[in-house]
């Protein structure tokens, strides 16, 4: 490996341009005989992805060098097929969204190995906007929506669904029954758009008076596709951190593989550790090129233990969900 | 020519040596480019089988293993009753609209495309091509198109107008068939009465092919009904969307619930299109009709309807003015109520989806600046690596997947049809069997073996030759069953058995159309496979990529690329479909 | 126009005495000659009949008449219309004064009877008609009456497919005459038809054109039939004109003649089609 | 066999004499009685030929003698084989020996003329054939003579339906030779061709009936064409035997008789038909 083209001659400081040799060997230093030689990995694209195509080239062949094993990658769109897929044995590890995670713990025994974060020592979150139109007076906050249509993603996205409920019920506007959300529609006049641009369009075209949708799409990608102007809209509420985006692997794998991977994803797949062994020069989280190696264009990753996810089982818990439900 | 002297009869003919078999002449270079193109597809098959290491052991086995998976589907779970009735109702009136969006559309460009009622070469052409376009993009790809247009708010009217476009082009090409297919001389009459152009369309085509035109919309409220189902997942309200969510949410059993409605919903349909087109088609043997009108006949018969009697006088009504209006005897009634039920459903279904006029005329203005938005197309760097790639592995599930449905189609299809299964009984069952893999949706089946089999195209390849059961088997029976049989009773006559009839009669005779069906299932997989995007197989996931994340070059750039294959797909099987007749 | 006539033909005289005129009328169809330099004249009010066999360019004649096909070279004038050289709209208003009927009926065959006939009528109404509720209340009583004339008043409600041949072909008469015609062309009326049904159609063809003086030219295949029911029989063979005879002149005897000259196969023919048939016969002889 | 023969009926002789006998056949379709009570004999190595109107059971009888049918009641002997209760087997072991050509010739039309005779051998030739190269070698050379001698060895690898009707109705007769039948039946093999066509098939059955020794059976609407070619005329109406005759024994002027008692329509029944064509002449004239 090591062959990523554009890094190569000035690399000054480091000087050991792209050794493969400075991944430690991590099935003989675990003692992993057991462990399977060959991983199914799927990828689901997550919510709060920016980009398109998610360059799983680099961590895929850290794994397969480190752990020894030769990995077969899949994306897929249906992440409860790839939910079955990691319980029925037929997938290994996978990227889920933080919400699609939940339910692959909950139910078919999935293990958090890591969360990707932004900067070093970032929390791993991301939160989710309430927009309205930026001429709007009669919309100033969450409170606001009462008996208005309300745009949100669909059934079971978290940033777009799940927290959105947990705030209105917070603010008010829905009341807290037994069965979580009741009568939803007493209250308000509820849209499921269908994807999060699909919630900020309705919107701007006049279908819901206000919509969810996730920060990183207001903020950027509307605008940078052409859909959005800047000062189109207004954000008037915004969400409790989301957890952002875990990898995770099938609990049927020995633990010590699990924790092979994490020291593989925490320890070596962050911008700085890429630069000092000469996979790329800049490790600016903004603008560098390092980040294009860590899959989620991030710094890299950090610990992130099953209870980090607990914010969504609480959210799980008031709304009840049908989503929620294993 | 001593043979033929009449001392010698018996003189063993063989044996003259004056006529030995001519060397077969050489064979005229379509042939020879016809049989190129099927070892050619043949080839591509087979290879596209063995790259993506379609292997029936493994399935086997996996197979075995999905039992545990299977055992959470039952028992099925349903939706409410009034939620379930409002769902099918949604879904049966965006289906029925869009059918009749399409037919109402195609016909006037089946008259402009078909070659004895068209104004010119140019609008012949043109008509062509608008066909030849809907039918490559499959009805995603218009429903990704337009949610842009329309907003989100109008989903029903976003399926209805995707499934109309897509479906003109084949009740259109069809129509357009039918239309050359027609009895000109009625047409030459009226020209020689001194009639315009639309005059004898109007007076003889049409009526000619009212009945086929009715025809091609219930078969393809059929196909339509199942395509509804996919539509759901990108936000067309109905059945469709609430078996994306229950699997989104994975609520097996509910998506067995509501994979059986929809079953149940196509069988429901199959068997109404095909009582309405018996009826269409008229009498039985024994000139009496069959069914309702059969009694509404002998009502007739007996009590109020007065058909006059006297051939060489005007019919005149009680009050002595001429007739000129029919009586209202079984047919009539028919018409009438024909009509009244149409008008009624359209009026049902209008109201059923809502259509927010509001955000319509809102989004409608934006047409322009969001088309803009498509071009250039524009891979973005992603091209070889990635959308090429997802494209060849697209295509070859579709030829995977005909490989395999031919070893299951065909003897299915020779099974059902009458005139060739052993028994009636037997050809009753296997036509039972296709009524319900038709009906049964594809992309469940094909998210089942995806949790079954893994990440991996046999799933694709599995579920799409399973839908092949469904259409080639009943193509493959329906033209047995029109064989002419009398040729069969030709070759009987010579004193061959049941399976020399059918190879030399049967099966030649029907080869030609057996052919166009097989290349016409390669057309339907092919873009089916592209649908099987959803599960993230093939260039389909792209598609819906770049539409979620709103990359319009991209979108435009892979939508060109689907439709090259499906248009160079087309032009190979209409090349084949000539020179095989 | 009738100066235009005569300019290229002394013989040409006004159209109350000669209805149609066909004059060095050649047709190609590619390299089939189907008419080869036929000159004809029709009188009207009376009825001519084509007799050849087939291939012999009996439709291709008729079809000249009204200008379904165009002569290659030639001139046709029917009822002082130049159909040579007509355009559409021309063509149109001289058809709607021409009445054809056709072997094969040529009936919209899940039409009501009643619509068939009033589409005949098309041609003097403006604009597409799709249903007899379309048609002017008079155009409909005008079919009734008509079909009363021949005989199937009862029927006119029926789906035409529902009729014998005898009765499609009484109903294509009646939408021949809706339009009123002054000339008839029929192109093998009886040929699809059994003899009964082809003795009361011809029956009823030539009442009418008594009653409504019609000229009419039609074309048949048995001289039996032509001989009772023409004023004037004419053959033809490959194309030419090998025959023009009054009919009223001709005995029964006479009549078989015509027939040999005209339909019967010669031996050559045969021998042309199956060249071996003959060779063969011969070498078995010796 | 020649037992039960004699036991049903004192005259059934054997089948070196009589090639074919029908006794007291009845054939019901539902409410139609297509054949009613018939008794025939055909002799060997005879041309025969039923006359009659369509409906008159022509078909009918035909497809009786090689088993497309089963009487209703009555029995048929072909060949000395019992038709009427013959099983599967050994309906296909006579069938090799009789052949049968039809008014629509009954081509596979996607399929070689050669081909198309050769599957007129599948009747001896075990299992199926799913193309020519799956033919012996000595039943391709057969065909090709059976062609040559139909006149159509040209033609063996063009496909059947670009032939014209006379063409593939030789072909079909090529494809009966094959079999090297005993008995022939023809069922209206020219009603489909024009005249000249028409001449050259019959020429062509009845010289291969006298070089091959056949017992032919054919069925004809042309009485012409029966009296030219048949040994034998027999009449059918409505299902009913109304005529038997030697055709050597009829002069001309008995044909027309023949063709009046078989074929020409009453006057009643065309008043049957029409009754008010009549009226309307009588009132006409008052
Ligand atoms: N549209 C056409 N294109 C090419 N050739 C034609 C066409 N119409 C007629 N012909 C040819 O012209 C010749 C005369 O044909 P025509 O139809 O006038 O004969 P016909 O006497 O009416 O014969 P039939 O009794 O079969 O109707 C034939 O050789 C025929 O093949
Ligand atoms: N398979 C059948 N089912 C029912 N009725 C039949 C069948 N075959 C023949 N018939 C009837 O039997 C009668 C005799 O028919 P057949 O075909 O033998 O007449 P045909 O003399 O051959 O007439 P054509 O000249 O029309 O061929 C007719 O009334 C016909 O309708
Ligand atoms: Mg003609
Ligand atoms: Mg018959």
């Amino acid at each position: 490996n090591g062959d990523n083209g554009d890094n190569g001659d000035n690399s000054d400081d480091n000087g050991n341009g792209g050794d493969a040799s400075s991944l430690p060997d991590l099935r003989e230093e675990y003692g992993g005989d057991d462990w399977p030689t060959e991983l199914q990995f799927v990828s689901i694209p997550s919510e709060d992805q920016v980009e398109l195509a998610v360059q799983y080239e680099v961590l895929i062949e850290m794994f397969e060098e480190a752990l020894d094993v030769t990995i077969e990658s899949d994306e897929v769109t249906a992440y409860a097929a790839a939910i079955e897929a990691l319980g029925a044995g037929t997938a290994d590890i996978a990227n889920f969204g933080p919400f699609s995670y939940v339910v692959a713990a909950d139910t078919a025994g999935a293990q958090s190995v890591a969360v990707a974060v932004s900067e070093q020592d970032e929390e791993p979150s991301y939160v989710s906007y309430l927009v309205t139109l930026s001429d709007n007076d009669e919309i100033n906050g969450i409170e606001d929506v009462a008996g208005k249509t309300v745009c949100f993603v669909d059934e079971v996205s978290t940033s777009g669904r799940l927290y959105p409920l947990a705030g209105l019920m917070d603010a008010g506007v829905l009341p807290q029954g037994e069965e979580g959300v009741e009568n939803e529609e007493e209250y308000i006049d509820p849209y499921l758009a269908g994807a999060h641009d699909n919630s900020v369009l309705a919107v701007l075209d006049g279908t819901c008076d206000a919509g969810f949708a996730y920060d990183n799409i207001v903020d950027e990608q509307m605008i940078a596709a052409g859909d959005l102007e800047e000062g189109q809209v207004k954000v008037v509420w915004e969400s409790e951190d989301i957890p952002s985006s875990p990898f995770a692997a099938s609990g049927n794998l020995p633990d010590d593989m699990i924790e092979a991977m994490r020291e593989i994803l925490i320890d070596y797949l962050n911008v700085e550790w890429l630069a000092e062994n000469g996979y790329c020069e800049d490790t600016d989280t903004e603008t560098g090129d390092c980040r294009h190696l860590v899959p989620t264009n991030d710094w890299g990753y950090t610990e992130a233990t099953d209870s980090v996810f607990d914010g969504i089982r609480a959210v799980c818990e008031v709304t009840q969900a049908t989503a929620c439900e294993g | 020519m001593a043979t033929l002297t009449p001392e010698a009869p018996e003189a063993p003919r063989s044996t003259s040596g004056r006529h030995p078999v001519p060397p077969r002449p050489a064979p005229h270079p379509h042939v020879v480019a016809t049989w190129a193109i099927f070892i050619g597809l043949l080839a591509m098959c087979v290879w596209s089988a063995y790259d993506l290491g379609i292997n029936p052991v493994t399935i086997f086995e996996r197979l075995a293993n999905g039992v545990d998976f299977l055992s959470r589907l039952v028992p099925p779970e349903f939706p409410e009753p009034g939620r379930l009735i409002e769902l099918t109702l949604t879904t049966l009136a965006i289906v029925f609209l869009a059918t009749l969006f399409s037919v109402v559309t195609s016909v006037p460009i089946a008259i402009f495309a078909a070659v004895n009622t068209t104004t010119g070469m140019v609008s012949r052409q043109t008509a062509r091509i608008i066909m030849i376009f809907c039918r490559a993009a499959p009805d995603l790809v218009f429903a990704i198109i337009l949610i842009r247009v329309f907003g989100p708010a109008n989903g029903a009217l976003i399926g209805i107008i995707a499934m109309g476009l897509s479906s003109i082009g084949m009740v259109g090409k069809l129509l357009a068939d039918n239309i050359e297919d027609v009895n000109r001389g009625p047409s030459e009459a009226i020209q020689a009465a001194g009639g315009a152009r639309w005059q004898w369309i109007h007076s003889t085509v049409i009526p000619q092919i009212l009945p086929q035109i009715i025809a091609h919309g219930l078969h393809r409220m059929d196909i339509n009904l199942r395509n509804s189902v996919l539509l759901g997942f990108v936000g067309v309200p109905g059945i469709g969307a609430a078996l994306s969510t229950a699997m989104n949410t994975r609520q097996w059993q509910l998506v067995m619930g509501l994979a059986i409605i929809i079953t149940v919903l196509c069988i429901f349909m199959e068997l109404l299109s095909g009582a309405i087109r018996t009826q269409l088609m008229g009498r039985d043997g024994s000139g009496r009709r069959r069914g309702i009108l059969g009694v509404i006949d002998r009502i007739a018969h007996n009590n109020w309807v007065t058909a006059p009697t006297e051939t060489h006088q005007v019919q005149r009504t009680r009050n002595g003015a001429v007739r000129t209006s029919p009586q209202w005897d079984a047919g009539r009634i028919q018409r009438f109520f024909g009509w009244l039920v149409l008008i009624g459903l359209v009026v049902a279904a209008v109201w059923d989806i809502q259509i927010n006029w509001q955000v319509l005329t809102n989004t409608v203005t934006n047409f322009p600046e969001v088309v803009s938005r498509f071009f250039p197309p524009d891979g973005r760097g992603l091209y070889w690596d990635r959308f090429f790639p997802a494209l060849v592995e697209t295509v070859q599930i579709g030829f995977a997947s005909l490989l395999l449905g031919l070893f299951i189609a065909l003897p299915i299809g020779a099974m059902a049809a009458r005139n060739v299964a052993p028994t009636p009984g037997i050809a009753k069952f296997f036509r039972i069997v296709i009524v319900v893999c038709r009906a049964f949706p594809e992309l469940v089946l094909a998210i089942i073996l995806v949790v079954i089999l893994g990440f991996n195209a046999t799933a694709g390849v599995l579920a799409l030759a399973f839908g092949s059961i469904g259409l080639l088997s009943k193509l493959v029976a329906d033209s047995l069953e029109e064989s002419d049989t009398r040729v069969q009773d030709a070759v009987r006559a010579s004193g061959a058995n049941r399976l020399q009839t059918f190879f030399a009669a049967t099966v030649r005779q029907t080869a030609p159309a057996t052919i166009a069906h097989i290349l016409y299932q390669l057309d339907v997989n092919i873009r089916a496979a592209t649908l099987l995007g959803v599960l993230g197989l093939g260039i389909g996931f792209d598609l819906l990529e770049a539409s979620t994340r709103n990359r319009y070059d991209i979108l435009s750039l892979i939508i060109l690329n689907i439709l090259a294959v499906v248009v160079v797909l087309e032009l190979i099987s209409m090349y084949v479909r000539k020179v095989v007749r | 126009m009738a100066q235009s006539m005569m300019a290229t033909d002394a013989s040409f005289t006004s159209s109350e005495e000669r209805s149609i005129q066909l004059r060095n009328v050649t047709k190609q169809f590619g390299e089939v000659t189907a008419l080869n330099d036929i000159n004809i004249d029709f009188a009207p009010q009376k009825i001519n009949v084509l007799l050849g066999l087939s291939g012999s360019g009996k439709s291709t004649l008729l079809r000249h008449i009204n200008g379904l096909h165009k002569p290659t070279s030639g001139e046709v004038v029917t009822l002082g219309t130049e159909v040579h050289r007509a355009g559409a709209r021309k063509l149109r208003m001289l058809r709607r004064e021409v009445g054809m009927i056709f072997q094969h009926f040529h009936l919209v065959e899940s039409m009501s009877v009643l619509e068939n006939v009033c589409t005949g009528k098309l041609g003097s109404l403006g604009g597409p008609r799709l249903g007899l509720f379309m048609y002017p209340k008079e155009v409909k009583e005008q079919a009734m009456e008509q079909l009363a004339r021949v005989g199937l008043a009862d029927k006119a409600f029926n789906r035409a497919d529902a009729l014998s041949g005898g009765q499609m072909q009484r109903v294509a008469i009646a939408r021949a005459l809706i339009q009123e015609p002054k000339v008839l062309l029929a192109d093998e009326p009886v040929a699809a038809l059994d003899p009964v049904s082809s003795a009361t159609v011809m029956n009823l063809i030539g009442k009418i054109a008594k009653e409504d003086n019609l000229t009419v030219v039609c074309s048949l295949h048995q001289v039996e039939l032509a001989l009772e029911f023409s004023d004037r029989i004419i053959g033809l063979r490959g194309g030419e004109l090998v025959m023009d005879r009054d009919a009223s002149t001709l005995s029964l005897k006479e009549a078989h003649e015509i027939y040999s000259a005209v339909a019967v196969v010669t031996d050559e023919e045969i021998e042309q089609q199956v060249p071996e048939l003959a060779g063969i016969t011969t070498e078995q002889q010796s």
